[in-house]
């Protein structure tokens, strides 16, 4: 589905991707890994055009997206929920919603997912009016992984979603990856609690300084002494 | 190291202070006018600089605490004979009336009193943010600038005041421009410049830092003022005729944009700012005035210089965003060590 | 010895009642932490204790005496530190910069005295100096103490902010989620970090933490917030074991 | 005081504050979605001005076409401005951009100087704008009941496009955070040019209005009613529509009034917008309609 | 870089005497510094030479500004070392830039400003036109003895030396007249660059003033007589000098039909061999009939003429002298003399607004002043 081809991006002087290869296979769940700055926002925020890369090529369902423009990459259905979560402040938890389906025709549906984002996080149906800037960290979270969900995407893409939130959410929110994908979307995460990411993805990537230095299938990675060393936390 | 630099410091002041003499000795008066002008503008950038530049604080105030220095002065050097002629229509409030000091104090005197209101009106002013504050620093320049119009027994209203004393020569404004520079270095390279860029950083963090926000706040919007108040008595004797309707948003804009050029928090680019802004202003004058080329005469229009003027402006805001130091300084490693460079090449 | 002591104290926002009668005692030299779902309260708590926020209700003590209200600033003077759940450094300052700007509260000398580098000042600068200087290589940042805070990847940023915390010379210091965006190395690695200031300054610490096995690896007494109420509050076996606080916010496993 | 007086000074004040509103929305609508004071506000409002001028004058049109030829115009350049000075610097801090802004402002205002010459021109004032009417012993002429009409309609179309449609709570966004709006499939530029396109249409009307009512045009004209107007916008909470109209008429009315009971205070008529500012703001940080948010730490 | 500068001077004075003049170019009184210059670059054209040497004008704009005023003369004495100086309209400028010409010691001659004090204690201004006291004077007598006024009201443009000094004179003498010492029942006053002039014109109102009395710059002015006349207020209004710009016309439209205001000179009734010439060149060119301020900056330009032939340099204190002595010089505004205050004394001329033109109706004397 998603097939990245030696990208390199930089940022001024520093060369944040030095020729990464990707592949997010249809209806699974892929996880990238790595250690603080090793460029996993790099690579998202590259798919969706916000950043441009200096080489290299993206490809999205066999479309050619390297040049695109965020609105139209949005359009195909990829859908990424951003680093430090980057909720609308001075709009309602219901208005965040409504924007998330700004692409979107399809009025009943739009309602129905709605209510489905409320069932996932009933938080967010006790606050639709809250203004989203008053919320704390971890509703904020919440919001914007509801509002990701709401352009009813194919391809979602998440960057450490589980950042700041409490254990039982994070467990609700590995749940609701699972079920969003069992709904036949495919995911591409990102995740400092590399376990737990691992455990759930098909497929991984180890990141470090800009390369992929590792990857495998998520139980080869979540095995490997590597991994577990640098990433696991798990001394011997 | 350190003795070094010093003593290399201390070398150039020396040889700036003989290069002074020299212009002022050699260049005509229009030349001696605009160099003055330079000095008074480093003077004004670095006061705005320290507000808006090292603290953070968007003000958009500064003509009227020149306005405040301009009148003060201009008030306490006229000669009474002069006060008479000028205050024609409503005179002057006895007290004042016979009152006339020399430059050096009037010129303290301006300083205080812009410094004073400065302080007054931070204490209000300064709970506000950004724009806001922006705006009402700006809303009270404007009164100061409405009052100035309206209290004609003080300040001859509309009418302004004209053939002020010409004290500002090339020491005073250079004078004053060497210390400004020599005391916001030792300010921002201090304990105190350091909270000040704290709380343009992060107001939160620095006062969780325990900086009390608005105290430091006061102290560099006071120190701006006093600065400002003195450039605008500088400028007022250099030019000889002020009105109240000279300190109008253009004339901090001017200011700001000194600033911006040069790049907002640093001391450096104000003052080579100051220097090319002034220089360039006049030199710009011929496009109003009509160019003879030799071969051809082009009859020039007036307005001409703004246009092109502002429109140089656009393109440095827009291509250079951080102007032409960013928040960078000059030091002498950059003179030290291309130096090295070039003899390690060498060798 | 009872540190910072909380009595009854509230905090609402508009309707919404953020905090509700939190009572707390920390003694010195304890690590305490504060846990709870999202939107609890927590960070308010900490909001109110260093006087971001003015309480609703309740009064807040610290070494003894009622600091309820008064100024930021004036909490962090009196030995209060804290970090922040968003990192909030001075971006375009180089990292000692940092440091050192912290060091301000305790500068005793005003504002004329600075600029005219009396004796007096430029021996407290030095000072500053050599004290900032330690700290960064405490946190393992001596080496980039020139560069920009901001280019610095968020692990070392995390660190900055605890250094700089620390540069006020605080007797407790409190952190907002201080393993955020850590992967479970990194926190291990914190953990140790945080033993090591605790000994080494005699800090008292309290803290809010989503990873349990931080805050079970280092605390020695737990709060549980829940919409804003105290659910619990006890030895980290204890609250591991805690119905409500599973129910709340551990979950079963 | 007679009443009939009090009466006409109350007509005078209604019509100055519902010329200011008009203006005043515009100043909102750009800010409430840009966060930005453009300053240029008040030189698009002369450039609109003058466009109608000269499609009155030179290429004699009728002028109910000029004016809506002025204001597609202006619109059109509105949005050039937009994008020649702001667009840039989408990514840069505030401060930038509001120099940008005021740099584009003075721009605009010499190059009319040079094209539009320095000299003063006379607005032509269709009969129908120019009628005096007598309610009793008040007069009012006719352009000053239209000048509340409009600004009362376009004060519910944009509320009603704000509040209510998809685009308006994509303006809203938008004025947040430009990224995230992006990763939502809203085109920020569109938002923006569409933001500023009203926002100079609005200055456009402002301007025919301005025109109308005091028939004398010079490159500088946009600067003090500019001004004036932001701080109306401001008083009245910057990015509330109802607001800018609020504060519209209070400054209209207050500046007739302190002539009106005040004549010695004529002088200071000048300061009152500013002075009414800084009161509010310091009584009302956010202005009387608009809501105090706090930065949640 | 100096010396060789000098030699370029040195290379300058042997062909070319530069004339300074400062006017508003741009800004509120851009109409009337055009106007002035139209006179002054005709006469230039007309008389391009003097002592065998060219004469160059160097025109810098005021901005309508006091302090850029002062710039634009600092420059022209110490940048362009002209031998003297035209300017400007508006007499705050001429004010502005009084210190300085009078430091430089470079005389300068006033086209049209008539405010007393541009000339008064400085030796080296001058100007080829009334003052305001006999304006003044002129009008306060046209209200009483044409208008059979009795209670008049002013509205004055604070901003301005000019208007502020002539309502005062006009206030003195209109007092005299009607024996009245409350003649004067209201005092209203606006700055420049105001557009709403409808809360001090309803308090006038109240007032019933037999005439009202307005002098100020012609755009203000007639937006306020238009309001005026929305207002319901029919009292006569009169003005001075500065009215006499087409824009005075074209902004107050029908509104200001039957203004009346005092000023130098109409191309209706020349009164010397000068007028004509320069009225038949005027024409010529412009095919249309001249302002009074046009004649005047003529005048200006060729009395600093004559005062150069007879000082037979271009040294300017010599030229100071010569312009202090001009007598019966004819130029097309009149015949100057300027007295000890280097003022010239005039007769003056009322027009009134007529069928959207300005209408001479009467020439009044200098001879009472
Ligand atoms: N806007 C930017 N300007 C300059 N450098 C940047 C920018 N954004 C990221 N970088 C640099 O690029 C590198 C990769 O950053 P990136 O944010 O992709 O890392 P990451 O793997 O997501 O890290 P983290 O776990 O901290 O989120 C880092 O060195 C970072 O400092
Ligand atoms: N300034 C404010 N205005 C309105 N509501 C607020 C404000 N600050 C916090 N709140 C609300 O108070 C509640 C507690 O917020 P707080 O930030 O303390 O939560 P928290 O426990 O720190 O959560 P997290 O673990 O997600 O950071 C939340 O529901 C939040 O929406
Ligand atoms: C030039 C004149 C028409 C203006 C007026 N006489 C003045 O002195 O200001
Ligand atoms: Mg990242
Ligand atoms: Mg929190």
């Amino acid at each position: 589905m998603l097939k990245i081809k030696d990208l390199n991006v930089h940022y001024g002087g520093i060369h944040a991707l030095r020729g990464i290869n990707i592949d997010v296979p249809k209806n699974k769940i892929v996880t990238l890994i790595g250690a603080n700055g090793a460029g996993k926002s790099t690579t998202l925020r590259t798919i969706m055009g916000l950043v441009r890369g200096s080489k290299g090529k993206i490809n999205y369902n066999d479309t050619d997206i390297t040049n695109k423009e965020t609105k139209e990459i949005v359009e195909m259905g990829a859908v990424l929920v951003p680093e430090g979560r980057r909720v609308f402040a001075n709009l309602t938890v219901e208005e965040n919603l409504t924007l998330g389906a700004y692409i979107r025709k399809d009025k009943s549906e739009i309602k129905k997912d709605m209510e489905l984002v409320y069932k996932l996080f009933p938080r967010l149906a006790e606050r639709k009016w809250q203004k989203a800037g008053t919320m704390s960290g971890g509703e904020q979270q919440m919001l914007a992984v509801g509002r990701a969900l709401m352009t009813k995407p194919k391809l979602l893409m998440m960057d450490e979603p589980s950042l700041g939130l409490a254990p039982l959410i994070v467990k609700d929110i590995f749940e609701i990856i699972k079920e969003i994908h069992r709904q036949g979307v495919t995911i591409l995460l990102i995740e400092q609690n590399a376990k737990a990411a691992l455990e759930i993805a098909d497929y991984g990537y180890v990141l470090e300084t800009g390369s992929i230095v590792l990857e495998g299938e998520g139980n080869e990675l979540l095995n490997n002494d590597e991994v577990q060393k640098a990433y696991l936390g798990e001394t011997k | 190291m350190k003795d070094k630099r010093k003593i290399l410091t201390i070398i150039s002041l020396i040889l700036f202070v003989i290069l002074l003499f020299i212009m002022n000795r050699t260049f005509d008066s229009y030349e001696i006018r605009i160099l003055n002008l330079c000095g008074i503008y480093v003077v004004l950038g670095l006061s705005l600089n320290l507000i808006n530049g090292f603290t953070g604080l968007f003000s958009l105030g500064h003509a009227g605490f020149m306005a405040i220095g301009a009148y003060t002065s201009a008030i306490f050097t006229m000669s009474p004979e002069l006060k008479q002629m000028n205050y024609y229509l409503k005179p002057i409030i006895p007290i004042f009336k016979n009152i006339q000091l020399p430059f050096l104090p009037s010129l303290l005197i301006a300083g205080l009193m812009a410094g004073l209101i400065g302080f007054l009106i931070a204490a209000p002013v300064l709970r506000l943010k950004d724009d806001y504050l922006a705006i009402a620093t700006l809303g009270f320049s404007e009164i100061i600038r409405v009052v100035f119009t309206n209290t004609q027994s003080l300040t001859n209203g509309a009418l302004g005041l004209k053939g002020l004393p010409k004290y500002t020569n090339v020491w005073w404004s250079w004078g004053m421009a060497i210390g400004t520079v020599i005391f916001m270095v030792l300010l921002i390279k201090g304990s105190y410049g350091r909270a000040l860029m704290a709380i343009r950083e992060d107001e939160i963090a620095a006062e969780a830092m325990g900086i009390d926000l608005f105290r430091h706040k006061i102290i560099s919007f006071t120190i701006g003022s006093f600065l400002a108040g003195v450039g605008g008595a500088l400028l007022a004797h250099l030019l000889g005729t002020i009105d109240p309707l000279m300190f109008r948003f253009l004339l901090t804009f001017n200011i700001l944009l000194i600033v911006v050029l040069g790049g907002i928090g640093s001391i450096t680019g104000t003052v080579i700012s100051a220097v090319v802004v002034t220089v360039l202003m006049e030199f710009l004058r011929v496009l109003d005035g009509t160019m003879d080329l030799g071969f051809i005469r082009i009859s020039g229009i007036p307005g001409m210089r703004m246009v092109v003027f502002s429109a140089l402006l656009m393109f440095v805001i827009l291509f250079y965003q951080r102007g032409i130091m960013g928040t960078k300084e000059f030091t002498w490693d950059w003179i030290l060590n291309r130096k090295k460079k070039y003899t390690q090449i060498k060798g | 010895m009872s540190l910072l002591r909380t009595n009854n104290l509230t905090k609402k926002f508009g309707g919404l009642t953020a905090v509700s009668k939190f009572a707390m005692d920390i003694k010195e030299m304890e690590i305490v932490g504060l846990i709870g779902p999202n939107g609890a309260g927590k960070t308010t708590v900490f909001n109110m204790l260093t006087g971001v926020y003015k309480p609703t209700k309740g009064s807040i003590f610290f070494d003894g005496r009622d600091i309820t209200g008064i100024k930021s600033h004036e909490v962090t003077k009196l030995g209060i530190a804290r970090t922040f759940q968003n990192i909030r450094l001075f971006k375009e300052l180089s990292v000692l910069d940092n440091v050192l700007v912290a060091n301000h509260l305790r500068l005793k000398s005003n504002i004329l005295f600075s600029v005219l580098r009396t004796p007096n000042y430029i021996r407290q600068e030095k000072h500053m100096y050599e004290k900032s200087m330690e700290l960064l290589k405490e946190v393992g940042l001596d080496d980039v103490k020139d560069e920009m805070a901001s280019s610095l990847p968020y692990g070392k940023q995390r660190r900055l902010e605890i250094a700089r915390a620390l540069a006020t010379d605080p007797k407790i210091l409190l952190l907002d989620e201080p393993a955020a965006g850590m992967n479970p190395q990194e926190s291990f690695e914190l953990m140790e970090f945080i033993h090591d200031i605790r000994d080494k300054f005699d800090l008292t610490i309290f803290m809010i933490e989503h990873h349990m096995q931080v805050v079970m690896g280092v605390c020695e007494k737990i709060y549980v917030l829940d919409h804003g109420v105290t659910i619990a509050e006890g030895t980290p076996k204890e609250i591991q074991n805690d119905e409500k606080v599973i129910e709340a916010y551990l979950g079963v496993d | 005081m007679g009443m009939s007086n009090f009466l006409q000074q109350l007509a005078n004040g209604i019509s100055l504050g519902s010329l200011y509103a008009l203006l005043a929305i515009g100043y909102t609508m750009v800010y409430g979605i840009l966060r930005l004071i453009n300053f240029a506000h008040g030189d698009i409002f002369m450039v609109g001005t003058y466009i109608a001028f000269y499609s009155m004058t030179s290429f004699l049109l009728p002028w109910w076409l000029s004016f809506l030829i002025a204001m597609i115009l202006t619109c059109i350049f509105g949005i050039i401005v937009e994008k020649a000075a702001y667009k840039p610097l989408r990514n840069s801090p505030r401060i930038s951009v509001m120099i940008s802004a005021i740099g584009a402002s003075f721009l605009i205002e010499n190059l009319a100087i040079v094209l539009f010459g320095g000299r003063p021109k006379a607005f032509p004032i269709p009969d129908m704008f120019n009628k005096v009417v007598k309610i009793g012993n008040v007069s009012i002429v006719s352009v000053n009941f239209y000048i509340p009409i409009i600004t009362g309609i376009l004060l519910l179309i944009l509320l009603y496009v704000v509040n209510n449609t998809k685009t308006g709570m994509a303006m809203r966004a938008v004025s947040k955070d430009y990224e995230a709006a992006r990763l939502m499939g809203i085109d920020v530029n569109k938002i923006v040019s569409f933001t500023f396109g009203i926002g100079s249409v609005l200055a456009a009307m402002g301007g025919i209005m301005w025109g109308l009512k005091f028939p004398n045009l010079v490159p500088l004209m946009g600067l003090m009613p500019g001004l004036k107007c932001f701080i109306a916008a401001v008083v009245g909470g910057i990015g509330d529509i109802r607001g800018a109209v609020l504060g519209g008429f209070i400054l209209g009315l207050g500046e007739i009034m302190i002539v009106a009971f005040l004549p010695s205070l004529t002088g200071y008529r000048d300061a009152f917008a500013f002075i009414l500012l800084i009161v509010i703001l310091l009584l009302k940080p956010a202005g009387l309609m608009g809501k105090n948010l706090t930065e949640k730490v | 870089g100096c010396s060789t500068e000098a030699n370029e001077n040195a290379d300058n004075e042997n062909d070319v005497i530069k004339i300074g003049v400062f006017e508003p170019m741009t800004g509120v009184n851009a109409a009337g510094g055009a106007m002035e210059v139209e006179g002054i670059k005709l006469a230039n054209e007309l008389y391009p030479e003097v002592l065998g040497k060219k004469v160059e004008l160097v025109i810098v704009d005021n901005k309508s500004d006091k302090v850029e005023a002062a710039n634009a003369a600092t420059r022209l004495v110490d940048k362009e070392k002209v031998a003297a100086i035209i300017g400007s309209w508006g007499s705050s400028f001429s004010m502005a830039a009084g210190p300085i010409v009078a430091d430089a010691k470079v005389s300068a001659v006033g086209a049209s400003c008539t405010n007393p004090l541009v000339t008064k204690g400085n030796d080296y201004y001058f100007r080829v036109c009334f003052i305001d006291t006999f304006q003044g004077k002129v009008m306060a007598n046209y209200a009483v003895n044409e208008l059979g006024a009795k209670k008049a009201a002013i509205i004055r443009e604070v901003s301005n030396d000019y208007s502020v000094g002539l309502a005062n004179f006009f206030m003195n003498t209109f007092k005299e007249l009607t024996g009245d010492e409350n003649a004067i029942v209201g005092i209203a006053d606006y700055n420049t660059g105001d557009q709403d002039f409808t809360a001090q014109l309803t308090n006038i109102k109240k007032l019933n003033p037999d005439v009202i009395f307005a002098p100020g710059n012609y755009s203000e002015s007639a937006l306020l007589i238009k309001q005026a006349r929305e207002l319901g207020i029919d009292a006569p209004i009169l003005g001075g000098d500065t009215w006499e710009a087409p824009e005075f016309l074209e902004i107050g439209g029908k509104a200001v039909e039957g203004a009346v205001f005092s000023t130098f000179f109409t191309s209706e009734v020349p009164i010397t061999k000068k007028s004509e010439e320069f009225l038949e060149e005027y024409r010529k060119r412009f095919d249309k009939e001249p302002a009074s301020v046009t004649a005047l900056g003529f005048d200006a330009y060729l009395v600093i003429l004559d005062a150069i032939k007879k000082a037979g340099t271009d040294d300017p204190v010599k030229i100071r002298e010569a312009l202090a002595k001009t007598k019966d010089f004819e130029g097309a505004a009149g015949v100057i003399t300027l007295d000890e205050n280097g003022d010239a004394v005039k007769d003056a001329v009322i027009k009134q607004v007529k069928d959207g033109k300005f209408t001479y109706l009467t020439t009044i004397k200098s001879k009472g002043n």
